[in-house]
């Protein structure tokens, strides 16, 4: 049985291990700094540090997520708080030399700018930090103190209570509060519940959760078996995407070592709490982002979304209540447990308590990830975190929610960034991914891209978001061609109304977003595009063929 | 979707309740465990509908049957909604109207339904629904997929350019006659009905010929061979004769 | 409500069906395990062939069509044999701002792949996906499964051209 | 008060809907002794007049000759009538629309002719890639689905149009 007593006993060995060593060679291995082969370099590196003799003094570790994807692969020296960006295998012996000394310049990254300097990280306090393969270390930076000590020190509606006044929101999009879910779960009668944390980050453009499961993956284990106490269930499964490989691989891992260690498993903690996680795969397909039709998947079937109510808190997964959290909600848990709910309530606004995890992408300098407190204004994640948009272009827009969010344009850029305001925008906070566009991308094709995205993940269930998507799409094409009038640009508007009205779920009620902001915000783009397709008209040019 | 509670249960639950409410401006009462378009529907109040069949577990796909809640600015699938007490419904406001044909546009768009050629012309229920809506033409380009039509099975005819996908045939072979033949293959704009291994219909090992498919089928999509038009009327008024002889009365 | 089909699988006993059938049996063979044992099959096979489909139905007692309709769902499965080598390319948000449709246009003009297909030789496939989660390096492709960042439509030519030639003797 | 002008015109169709135009029997008298047939395949005139009060088109749009023609016809007529499903919906006509046009004239001219297998000449209009009910290519102001739609309806709808009413649809649909 594991106590507190144990877990500080491991954290302290791992603290000794690591202070044995004088420099911590830090090198990202991450999805995407793999990517950019950061494998090569750790091994380069730990070559180096053996031809030099420095094997005493210097250990290479690889860690997750660093966040500056954009200047990968990164490597970072802990106790001398030098980063390395764009570093080659080739650039090994120099770093290797340089500990102690003089930091290599040529490949210096800047700890101080604002990029590092203005995030404040809860989620992602982890990453880039310790070794995600290693559940020690997890622990030497606090993790499972919190669920070791709430088993021990409080009751599951102490718990959801304690949630509840964080005013943590649901992070996956829409925002519902936290706290609020779990109570439901928790009063719902049911003689099994389940746990499921939503890891099947779908959006295009946004790879947060991604991030947080390769780089810290037993964090998410520590908040769903959180929550499988706070609620009652004694089952979690981890639905994640087969297309993040080394994230279920990571995760896959931390799940055997946290059972090793009686942290997951029966009787945790010697007491009669018992929590398994499993994981599911998903198999491609955005749909099952939304709840009932990932409950669908989990079950083995076609993804497809079933009318609500029943709501999946009092009959889900076969039928039992069931807990859904996205991965970046989950990761909060352990914190607001650990520091308290006041602690957590502080950071943020009003209604948007906490932090944000941010992905950056497109036209910004600084690709990659961050997180913000609540509330920063755009510009601010923008042009002072994000660096602007390179190659001297003139910003456009950024795009934020994925297909099922908006465009804002410059004139929005001073808002906070939290629920409230970004809806107000005609946006959505959605999962987290910021993409960037400059003045080169036409926004009537950026609505066609969405749209055509929103048409291939439509499950087909339902006939407005089956039918009503590609009609939607093959009117933007034509549009976007030059071959509409008028007439072709009031039944678009015409359809975002049918849709987002009468569609059975989420995916279809939110498709027409990205066309209805554009139409607000860019609407003279469209409107060129329809000038061009009504000269075309009057010319009697021969109507096209359409779709086939 | 057999895993799950059929919305509709065969016998009333004892201890279930009754509730009032009123639709179109009119009090009526129904017991908690009936939809809006049950209640509706027992008082004379027609709400237009595609893949809901009396006697098959709803699944709330056509959006047809959408009404209007008082108090809420979201529009409900009367199918899958149950009646609430002090609801005030709305089932033919002219938003409602307006959707609902072009929801029917839509599925006239989708595939090729050239009532003219088809053996359901007559007695086809999204023709009756493009007559009762008022639906004379379209405003929504033609999509003019090429689909194939399967005439492998001795007895019936699928023809995919008349399939709406309500899922009918789908759930009366799983849930009545226990073949679970029909399912769906692919999604969004692509999805089609399959038997098996999407294989030819006359090929199936699971399909017992009985014909159920064809007579829930709201169009000419599933037909008997052979058949002219006039004979090739549907008759699905097995599926509440089965649906009264299984209900339990052991009491 | 889930009948035996009536011709018995051939079932070709061999060290790929075993990564199947284990599987299903550490999901002790419930239908739900259903997705999870596709995607061991496909593993195991490289697509999803019907017989594998028919014994993957039998073993867990799911009717015929249902394990279609959900092999067919998933962008992730599919029916039909892959080539020697696979070029995924990203076409999410990210990736299409900075120019993904560029190296689809080119694999389309230079080799006749559209997504979905692979060459006349087998050699290669070019499929697409909706976001890699490899966003900060747009554009992204997974190329044989290693991922391959900030990707030029040459340097796709040029791994395209290598496969092809490579393989050819 | 001066006869209102009416024209009748065929586009791709079988020409039942002027037949269920005729089938309205005697009431046909009428109807002419409101209107003045300027044009229609129906009474021989070779020009389609300017200054149309109202157009029938039965038939969808299948050649370039039928663009032009309707375009033409658009351009001369206050108001314009589809009448029946292939000019409503394009119908049969439109069952082409799945092919390709180079399929199409090869089924036709090749594989289904005994003799003389090749192309009509340049006298034989090229057809458009799809066949397009009328209201994707100029705007109709009413549509009489049906096929075709029954005499009533027609004589219905013509007798309140002329009298400024709205007319009653709810007897004909497609198909029929």
């Amino acid at each position: 049985m594991i106590s507190i007593e144990d877990l500080s006993q491991i954290s302290q060995a791992e603290r000794e291990s690591r202070e044995a060593v004088a420099h911590q060679i830090n090198v990202c291995v991450a999805a995407s700094c793999l990517s950019l082969q950061s494998d090569k370099v750790k091994e380069e590196l730990e070559k180096a540090v053996e031809a030099k003799g420095k094997k005493d003094c210097c250990k290479v570790r690889g860690v997750g997520c660093m966040g500056l994807c954009a200047a990968g692969p990164l490597v970072a020296v802990e106790n001398e708080k030098v980063l390395y960006q764009g570093v080659t295998p080739e650039d090994a012996p120099a770093i290797v030399d340089a500990i102690g000394a003089e930091p290599v310049a040529r490949i210096q990254g800047d700890l101080e700018a604002p990029f590092f300097a203005r995030q404040q990280k809860i989620v992602l306090e982890n990453c880039g930090r310790i070794d995600p393969e290693r559940i020690e270390e997890y622990i030497a930076a606090d993790g499972y103190l919190a669920l070791v000590d709430t088993l021990t020190a409080m009751t599951p509606i102490g718990v959801v209570q304690q949630v509840t006044r964080s005013g943590l929101r649901g992070r996956g999009g829409a925002g519902y509060p936290t706290g609020l879910k779990w109570a439901t779960v928790n009063k719902s009668q049911g003689t099994r519940k389940f746990v499921i944390c939503n890891a099947d980050e779908g959006d295009p453009g946004a790879f947060m959760d991604r991030a947080v499961l390769e780089s810290d993956p037993h964090r998410i284990l520590e908040g769903m078996a959180l929550a499988g106490y706070a609620v009652g269930a004694s089952q979690g499964f981890v639905y994640v995407r087969a297309e993040y490989p080394l994230a279920i691989k990571r995760l896959k891992l931390a799940i055997k070592q946290a059972e090793k260690m009686g942290l997951l498993g029966a009787n945790i903690g010697g007491t009669t709490f018992s929590f398994n996680v499993d994981i599911r795969l998903g198999a491609g397909a955005f749909v099952c982002g939304e709840e009932t039709a990932l409950i669908a998947s989990v079950e083995g079937g076609r993804g497809t979304p079933r009318p609500r109510p029943p709501y999946p808190a009092e009959s889900g997964l076969w039928g039992y209540p069931t807990l859904i959290n996205n991965v970046e909600t989950l990761a909060n848990i352990p914190t607001i447990l650990r520091n308290g709910p006041e602690w957590f309530a502080k950071i943020g606004t009003a209604k948007s308590r906490g932090t944000k995890v941010f992905a950056l992408a497109g036209a910004i300098t600084n690709t990659g990830l961050i997180e913000v407190p609540m509330g920063m204004p755009l510009r601010d994640i923008i042009f002072d975190i994000g660096g602007g948009v390179p190659d001297g272009k003139a910003f456009k827009a950024v795009q934020t929610g994925g297909p099922s969010g908006g465009c804002i344009p410059e004139s929005g850029l001073d808002m906070p960034c939290d629920y409230e305001s970004l809806a107000k925008l005609g946006s959505i906070m959605g999962s987290g991914g910021m993409i960037v566009m400059d003045e080169t991308s036409s926004m009537v094709d950026v609505a066609k891209f969405f749209m055509e995205f929103c048409m291939d993940e439509s499950c087909g269930k339902c006939v407005p978001c089956r039918v009503g998507t590609a009609q939607m799409h093959e009117l933007l094409r034509q549009i976007s061609a030059g071959e509409a009038t008028a007439r072709e640009l009031a039944l678009l508007e015409h359809l975002c109304d049918v849709v987002k009205s009468t569609s059975l779920c989420g995916l279809g009620q939110s498709a027409p977003n990205p066309v209805l902001s554009t139409l607000h915000y860019f609407r003279g783009e469209y409107e060129s595009k329809i000038a061009a397709g009504e000269a075309a008209a009057a010319g009697h040019t021969p109507p096209a063929g359409g779709a086939a | 979707m057999s895993s799950r509670p059929s919305a509709k249960p065969t016998a009333p639950a004892p201890s279930s309740k009754v509730k009032t409410l009123t639709i179109d401006d009119r009090l009526v009462s129904a017991r908690e465990d009936e939809s809006i378009l049950d209640a509706a529907r027992q008082n004379g109040i027609q709400i237009p509908t595609l893949c809901n069949l009396d006697g098959l577990t709803p699944v709330g796909a056509c959006r047809l049957c959408m009404v209007e809640v008082k108090g809420s600015s979201k529009l409900f699938a009367s199918c899958v909604t149950m009646v609430g007490e002090g609801m005030e419904v709305v089932t033919d406001s002219e938003r409602l109207q307006n959707y609902r044909k072009t929801i029917v546009e839509l599925l006239f768009s989708e595939r090729n339904h050239i009532c003219a050629v088809c053996v359901s012309n007559g007695h086809c229920e999204l023709q009756n629904l493009a007559q009762l809506l008022g639906v004379t033409h379209l405003t929504v380009p033609y999509r003019n997929p090429k689909l194939p039509v399967d005439a492998s099975h001795e007895r019936f005819v699928n023809d995919h350019n008349r399939c709406v996908l309500c899922q009918r045939c789908v759930r009366v072979c799983g849930e009545v006659e226990g073949a679970h033949t029909w399912d769906l293959r692919g999604r969004g704009i692509d999805t089609r009905v399959i038997t098996d291994l999407n294989q030819p219909w006359g090929s199936s090992e699971t399909c017992t010929g009985c014909g159920k498919c064809v007579h829930v089928c709201p169009t000419g999509a599933l037909t008997e061979k052979g058949k002219s038009i006039r004979e090739m009327a549907k008759q699905s008024r097995f599926l509440p004769y089965l649906t009264m002889m299984r209900e339990d009365r052991s009491e | 409500m889930t009948p035996e089909p009536a011709k018995g699988a051939p079932a070709p006993k061999d060290n790929r069906w075993r990564l199947v059938e284990a599987t299903m049996r550490r999901h002790g063979h419930k239908s739900h395990a259903l997705i999870e044992a596709l995607h061991s099959a496909q593993e195991a096979y490289g697509f999803l062939e019907n017989d594998v489909l028919r014994m993957v139905a039998t073993e867990l007692r799911i009717p015929l069509s249902k394990v279609y309709g959900v092999a067919t769902f998933y962008n992730f499965f599919t029916l039909k044999p892959q080539g020697r080598h696979t070029c995924v390319v990203c076409t999410g948000t990210a990736c299409y701002i900075k120019g993904a449709d560029q190296i689809m246009n080119v694999l389309e003009k230079k080799f006749d792949l559209k997504s979905g297909s692979t060459s006349p030789d087998g050699q290669v496939s070019v499929l697409t996906a909706r976001c890699i989660g490899s966003c900060g390096l747009a554009p992204a492709a997974v190329l044989d499964g290693a991922v391959a960042a900030k990707l030029t439509p040459a340097q796709v030519v040029a791994k395209v051209e290598e496969w092809m030639s490579h393989d050819q003797h | 008060m001066s006869k209102v002008r009416l024209a009748t015109v065929w586009l791709d169709g079988c020409s039942g809907c002027h037949m269920s135009f005729l089938d309205m029997d005697e009431r046909i008298l009428e109807i002419a002794a409101r209107v003045e047939v300027v044009y229609s395949p129906l009474v021989d005139l070779k020009e389609f007049p300017a200054d149309v009060d109202v157009t029938i088109v039965e038939g969808g749009v299948s050649s370039e000759e039928d663009l032009h023609k309707i375009r033409m016809v658009r351009s001369r007529t206050k108001l314009l009538i589809a009448l029946g499903d292939c000019a409503v919906t394009s119908n049969v006509p439109g069952m082409r629309n799945t092919f390709k046009v180079d399929d199409v004239m090869k089924r036709a001219y090749f594989e289904n002719a005994d003799l003389n297998q090749q192309n009509p000449s340049d006298v034989i209009p090229k057809l458009l890639p799809r066949t397009r009910p009328v209201h994707e290519i100029v705007p109709v102001d009413v549509f009489l689905p049906g096929c075709p739609p029954p005499a009533d309806v027609i004589f219905g709808a013509l007798v309140s149009l002329l009298d400024g009413t709205t007319p009653d649809l709810s007897a004909t649909r497609f198909g029929r």
